[in-house]
């Protein structure tokens, strides 16, 4: 498949986000595929930062290293990223920030301030003359690119507007002097309706589609996005977030209003999961079902707050002391964010569990282009719930049945009492010490988690169905797997990907598919194996090899062929 | 089912110690909330861990017996979830001083409508007597066998410093007053905090009830006690020794958490369907 | 091996514990061999307690369900207890607590109370009849029992002593009374020097041995008596020990104080290790020789507070996010406990590393027999240190080396800084963002963990080199694995008991010995088989089936071995 | 190595945002420290995480960058275990009051001999302007888009409360006020707590350079004004407004947590060798 990259290079505050959020919208309303992802540093101004942009007639699933447009907006970007460039690739940079660049062809040199301060508009602007360079290489025309600035700077006003496609013009029309009109990437046939987003507005979006209620969080990147994105359209869809003191009181809150009958969920990361796992043994525990989104970061420790990993999957597996009911999930891509949440929030309350979602860095701040969401197509199962005429006073919160799932009821709902703990207790939540009561509760817990497997997503896999490579992975590396996969099949090789957005239970097919034909390979962005030390534990079973990443930065398709190629067998 | 039956009371086994302060507390707040005339579905009851910590177990009502420390912000998702309910968070001076003062000191800020009471016996019951945050300085206990050297906690002055809305304390042998107190404050509109001196007859010898019963005295038989004064009611809570003041410290009127919060203006968090609508319009916007 | 075992059954509050402390003293002084196990509610008074005594001429490592004296201080104690006791075991009983008992052979009717006012005595005493009334059962002659009264209440006086003296005899002369003299169980050959302690006590005096100088840690069941050891025998040891708010700052003051150079350790348990992991993590981030005790006991959640369970394995293992170095040691017994914690305070700071040491409450509680301990046996290896030369401003803390290992140094020791963090740093310590430093950084830390490994703990194993069954477990069922193959063997089975003090990582030698004969089964206590999921993971490895215990109460070896009759295959 | 070097003052890049308060607070601690004369080698600074729990790495001296939240704990761990280092601990208003806010009430409590700063603007500046809690009510935040509703936190009013022995405010562009008040900070025998107003130029854009200057006035300008007066102390803490009182506000002597532990009277514990014979008696009890 044939990809138009586009990366720019710049400091935090220079409006690297402004440019990026111009082109994402235009580029999709001229009808590309498009996968987006963002680098940037753990600070507020300086450093530097990425935005990169990879197009295509195809839907894209990642990123990739080959720069077709280098916006260079700081000193540093033609010096990191020359390599990646491709021979007939285009720089385009701003002289009185970088200085003047020599040495390769296609160099184009935008003094984008002073092109506002020559138009006598605001020096913000300056990003938009960069939008508008770009847009010269993907466009020979500026109807998409005005119609997008329309769009976005209308509610300030016509002469706004004005200022803004006058200066695009100019970058524009200077790229265009500079190269004459290039063939510009070719566009899909078909052009249906498209939206673009990140996985930390899929994610919340699909949280509110799912039903959410209530959400309590503290800051913590990268998950603030999704707490963000709740608290800013939470309001209208009747939705509370509230921001707390701590991760502790994030999840305890959670805890609290699940219990009370609302479907309710926490975002976190890192350190901040770390000081919610032992309110995941009281969901575990108490039976309520709560949902918490872990979008990872590398560690150990802080590690590198703004970067990717996937490196979280034992913690949770572990999760918290003792064993209880949980399930652990892991979407790949966009649409999957959205759509797993209502999967999410039906395990937890089917199963009154707790339920993580592993979302990362990488999911979290990557855009994709996706087929609009269908909210017919979310199915809410709350799960068993008590009638009002068995809500009386012999209600017991945990009656033994054979599914494990005792039907809920919200305090307040009907004359009998809810009474729920941590501590080991009896069918009616009061606390108990002897042997009998504790193998029983512990045995009607413990049974939920059939009805789990049962519903546990299937692996989704692309490629060969009679592969002699296989590629499994889980979360946010699905796109980098399956482009993989694609590029394989393209040159000869017959391979399957194997994407898994559930990881806790894992389905028995999966066991199938490890004893299928194929050399498997584990694809995963940690140090240590972390999803090929649960197949071992689930399956006692081991990959021919394995290829992983823990630089902080997320896996592509190249980066997996190489190590392959490279033969980079882990034991 | 017996009239008796209908009220918050019961009697049950508990795992307390003959004599303990806890009694009294458990049943004070059983004929507080019986006298309020509350039907005990509607209550919902929520814990932390510790001997106080199991006083749901032991009256009718809803109950979330939580984490060690954890009462308050479970108690305030549940009361935001569900406003009709009548939310009474409760735990030790170990649950709420140690493990859990980060969250009283917000939810004192948040000022969710809920009320706080703790058992304050001075010391770690269930671990078996370790100094709280409150206990008194020299207190000898397992793990401060020189001595507990830490200034003591004062949870009555920080609640007051917080502008928290209704700041009292009762005392457990002091049944009249107590269920007062636990009226008035489940009566104030936002969060209430009362701190409940607790004998705890197995490993407090200091504050016993023989030594709270000559000191205790009620704020309230004082003419000129104004619990709008801030500045006063602060420098009264430092009054601790010969004599022990209990009745309600401070109250002021704030805007409490639910007030603040457009949502649940109408109806009930958990009484709300989903707005297809409203969703769908957030979604749209991803739309170019 | 023929055991003695006593069982004394009451309510907390009533002095069952008193009767326990003076029968373990005087039995060992008497010369027997004692394994003494206690089971009690999460309460201060009343309910149902059990000090079980465990008696023999061989060493013994675990308690048995079969009761050759019950002692019953409380109504149920018969109830609960009758269908344990060997046909011509003893009831000892005091007719105004229990009412009279009656329907079979050997019940002794001693009014308790009543004979220490009888004697003029305080009721408290009550105990120490009941203490002379065992000890009727044990020995012919109260010389010893006399001896340790003497010794445990000389410093109240001669009154007292005599006093004790007396109800003691007055227990004993009824007992002889009623059952005239019978047989005693047999004595060791040789008495050689023994000490008898629990758990509790035996891993903070290894701690001490091991030069523990700082501990900090919040009260929690089944730790809290590692605590108070050290608050009560850490000033004459010039070690602190600081109670703090909760467990959070617990564990990052313990960090604290191993950056500033003194071994430090804090101990806890179930929710309060959810509550240290984010520092378990910034440990290994920033590379902190950081011991926690983690004292396990039945979850999810706050679960069983007093019972026993194995069910923090995976816990421990996932820990904290991200990869970094560690170990997981789980000693089996009173003494490995004691050596081991030397072990575990070498590992961290050789490797500069958290060591998390499961106990549980089985451990914790039980007294064992051991020979005394020598502390000429503990080698304290504080790992690398830079020499005071080289301790000048061009001091690296993060040095790259190739073991992985960079020569420590304290703050304040030399000109040059020591500079820590838990972000992703340099060889300096200050924050990085680049691929090239992360790398490093990351292949150094792991890097240690080959170190660690060769140093890692040997299964310790028992019985036959050509076994045809095989036990494998972790920690606490120790002995009663060791016991299980012992009966095993007795009835003519090949068998032999694998014990692993260290379960992470796993040495070598254990792969072979699983690939090795017999067939294969894991013993735990907790629900999920969580060490066989960690071989699993570790081997991509299955034993043949295995044995669980999850109702808070410890193995023994009849449990076992009904399960293992039973054909209890769990997958 | 030039003359320079040797004091604590470095030039180095920031990640930093130009023109942060930041800048102000770093610059005056290397300032403050040089002054006293300290080496910088035997100063130790541990920090929390934000854009202020980056200090340490601009200053020279050992640090330790810990967790959101735990500097406190981890310095008085490090304090105790080498009393010979000057301890300060560092983070910002989110680290100290919000994720951290039980260690502070309780660091004061044991009253452990080291300085705490608070880089107080009042936002969360690393993870993008979310409302702290001293943020001022109304405040539109990611997090808050209807206006922060919390009753704001007064970190000087809970530090008076406690009893904490000495209690100041400064601000980040009075640099002699600061470098002053850090010097009496450290020179103070026990726990001293120092708020540092800070404007973050990025995402506050209420309490900025402007706004302060015209408010800001010292207590030490004002003759009457007593620090050991501790309700004056309190009741001024709370003046915010047109005018905003910076300079130590409340001063007392207390027994520190050093003085309490007899284990360290007389040498550090990092110099402190095992005492085998101790050790043996501790295990010789279990001999029957
Ligand atoms: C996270 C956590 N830490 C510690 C404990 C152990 N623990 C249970 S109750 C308690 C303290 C009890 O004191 P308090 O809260 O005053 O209650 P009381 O028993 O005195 O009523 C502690 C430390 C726990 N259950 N969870
Ligand atoms: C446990 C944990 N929770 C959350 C975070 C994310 N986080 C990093 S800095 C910060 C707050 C920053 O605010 P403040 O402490 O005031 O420092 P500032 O950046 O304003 O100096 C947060 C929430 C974290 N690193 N760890
Ligand atoms: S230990 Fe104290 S607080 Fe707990 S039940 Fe007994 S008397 Fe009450
Ligand atoms: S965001 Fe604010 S606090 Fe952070 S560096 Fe920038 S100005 Fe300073
Ligand atoms: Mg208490
Ligand atoms: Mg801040």
């Amino acid at each position: 498949m044939k990809t138009f990259n586009i990366t720019i290079g710049g400091e935090a505050g220079q409006g690297l986000v402004s440019v990026g959020n111009i082109l994402l919208k235009a580029i999709v309303k001229e009808g590309w595929y498009l996968f987006a992802n963002q680098d940037y540093e753990s600070r507020i101004r300086g450093g530097h930062n990425l935005f990169q942009f990879c197009i295509s007639d195809k839907p894209v699933f990642v990123g990739e290293p080959r720069i077709d447009v280098l916006v260079a907006l700081d000193e540093v970007s033609m010096e990191l990223h020359q390599a990646d460039l491709a021979d007939d690739g285009v720089v385009i940079y701003d002289p009185t920030i970088t200085g003047e660049l020599t040495g390769r062809p296609n160099l184009i040199r935008i003094p984008f301030a002073k092109i506002t301060e020559e138009q006598h508009q605001p020096r913000v602007m300056a990003n938009v003359v960069a939008a508008g360079a770009i847009w010269a290489l993907l466009s020979d025309s500026l109807t998409v690119l005005d119609a997008t600035l329309t769009k976005m700077f209308g509610a300030k006003g016509e002469e706004i507007v004005n200022g803004n496609k006058g200066v695009a013009k100019a970058g524009f029309d200077l790229v265009e002097k500079a190269l004459g009109k290039r063939l510009k990437p070719a566009k899909p046939n078909v052009i249906a309706p498209r939206m673009i987003l990140k996985g930390n507005e899929a994610l919340p979006a699909g949280a509110l589609a799912a039903g959410l209620k209530f959400m309590s969080a503290y800051p913590m990147t990268p998950s603030t996005g999704v707490t963000e994105f709740v608290a800013t359209h939470g309001e209208k869809c009747s939705v509370i977030m509230e921001q707390t003191e701590d991760e502790i009181s994030a999840v305890n809150m959670a805890v609290g209003a699940a219990f009370a009958g609302v479907r309710a969920m926490t975002a976190t990361s890192g350190g901040g999961f770390a000081l919610m796992t032992e309110a995941l043994g009281l969901a575990g525990s108490a039976e309520i079902p709560l949902v918490v989104i872990n979008a990872q970061r590398p560690g150990p420790s802080t590690g590198l707050p703004t970067r990717t990993e996937q490196g979280d999957l034992l913690y949770g597996y572990g999760m918290s002391s003792g064993d209880f009911p949980k399930a652990l999930l892991a979407p790949g891509d966009v649409e999957e964010a959205f759509y797993l949440m209502g999967h999410a929030f039906n395990l937890a309350e089917q199963y009154q569990m707790p339920v993580v979602v592993f979302s990362d860095q990488h999911l979290a701040d990557s855009y994709q282009t996706v087929a609009p969401f269908d909210l017919t197509q979310i199915e809410i199962k709350r799960g068993s719930f008590v009638a009002r005429e068995q809500a009386g006073l012999d209600y017991k919160r945990y009656r033994y049945t054979e599914s494990g799932v005792s039907p809920r009821m919200y305090p307040g709902f009907g004359e009998g009492f809810v009474v729920s703990a941590g501590d080991e207790h009896d069918e009616e939540g009061h606390l108990i010490e002897d042997i009998a009561t504790r193998v029983k509760m512990m045995e009607k817990r413990m049974a939920k988690m059939q009805g789990v497997l049962r519903d546990a997503l299937a692996p989704v896999t692309y490629g060969d169905d009679q592969p002699d490579i296989v590629l499994i992975g889980w979360g946010s590396t699905k796109g980098a797997i399956r482009s993989a996969v694609e590029i394989l099949q393209e040159q000869g090789t017959k391979a399957l990907a194997i994407h898994l957005p559930q990881v806790y239970p894992l389905p028995a097919e999966l066991e199938q598919l490890l004893a299928g034909p194929g050399e498997k390979y584990v694809v995963e962005g940690n140090f240590s194996g972390q999803l090929q030390k649960l197949l071992g534990m689930e399956f006692a079973w081991k990959p021919a090899g394995s290829v992983r990443r823990f630089d902080g930065r997320p896996l592509n398709a190249h980066y997996i062929l190489e190590r392959l190629a490279g033969g980079a067998y882990y034991e | 089912m017996s009239e008796r039956a209908k009220g918050f009371t019961i009697s049950k086994e508990t795992a307390w110690c003959p004599g303990c302060g806890n009694f009294g507390i458990v049943g004070a707040l059983g004929e507080a909330l019986d006298g309020l005339g509350l039907a005990p579905n509607k209550v919902l009851f929520v814990s932390g861990i510790g001997q106080a910590g199991k006083t749901p177990h032991y009256i009718r009502g809803n109950v979330l017996n939580t984490l060690h420390g954890r009462s308050l912000p479970t108690a305030t998702g549940a009361k935001l979830a569900n406003s009709q309910l009548t939310v009474i968070a409760m735990g030790g001076d170990g649950d709420g001083y140690a493990e859990g003062a980060n969250h009283f000191l917000h939810a004192i800020r948040k000022n969710v409508n809920i009320t706080y009471i703790v058992h304050d016996n001075r010391v770690f019951g269930l671990t078996k007597g370790q100094a709280s945050p409150v206990s008194d300085g020299g207190m000898v206990t397992g793990t401060t066998p020189s001595g507990n050297m830490n200034e003591a906690f004062n949870p009555l002055a920080m609640a007051i410093t917080l502008n928290g809305g209704f700041v009292a304390r009762s005392y457990s042998a002091s049944k009249e007053h107590l269920i007062q107190t636990i009226q008035a404050g489940i009566n104030h509109p936002g969060f209430s905090f009362i701190d409940v001196l607790q004998p705890c007859v197995t490993f407090n010898k200091l504050n016993t009830y023989q030594w709270y019963r000559a000191r205790v005295y009620d704020l309230a038989d004082e003419k000129d006690y104004d619990p709008t004064n801030k500045t006063a009611a602060w420098e009264r809570s430092f009054e601790w020794g010969e004599q022990i003041p209990i009745g309600v410290f401070y109250k002021v009127e704030r805007k409490t958490l639910d007030d603040n919060i457009s949502v649940t203006k109408n109806e009930s968090l958990v009484d709300q369907s989903c707005d297809n609508l409203a969703i769908q319009q957030v979604i749209d916007q991803f739309y170019v």
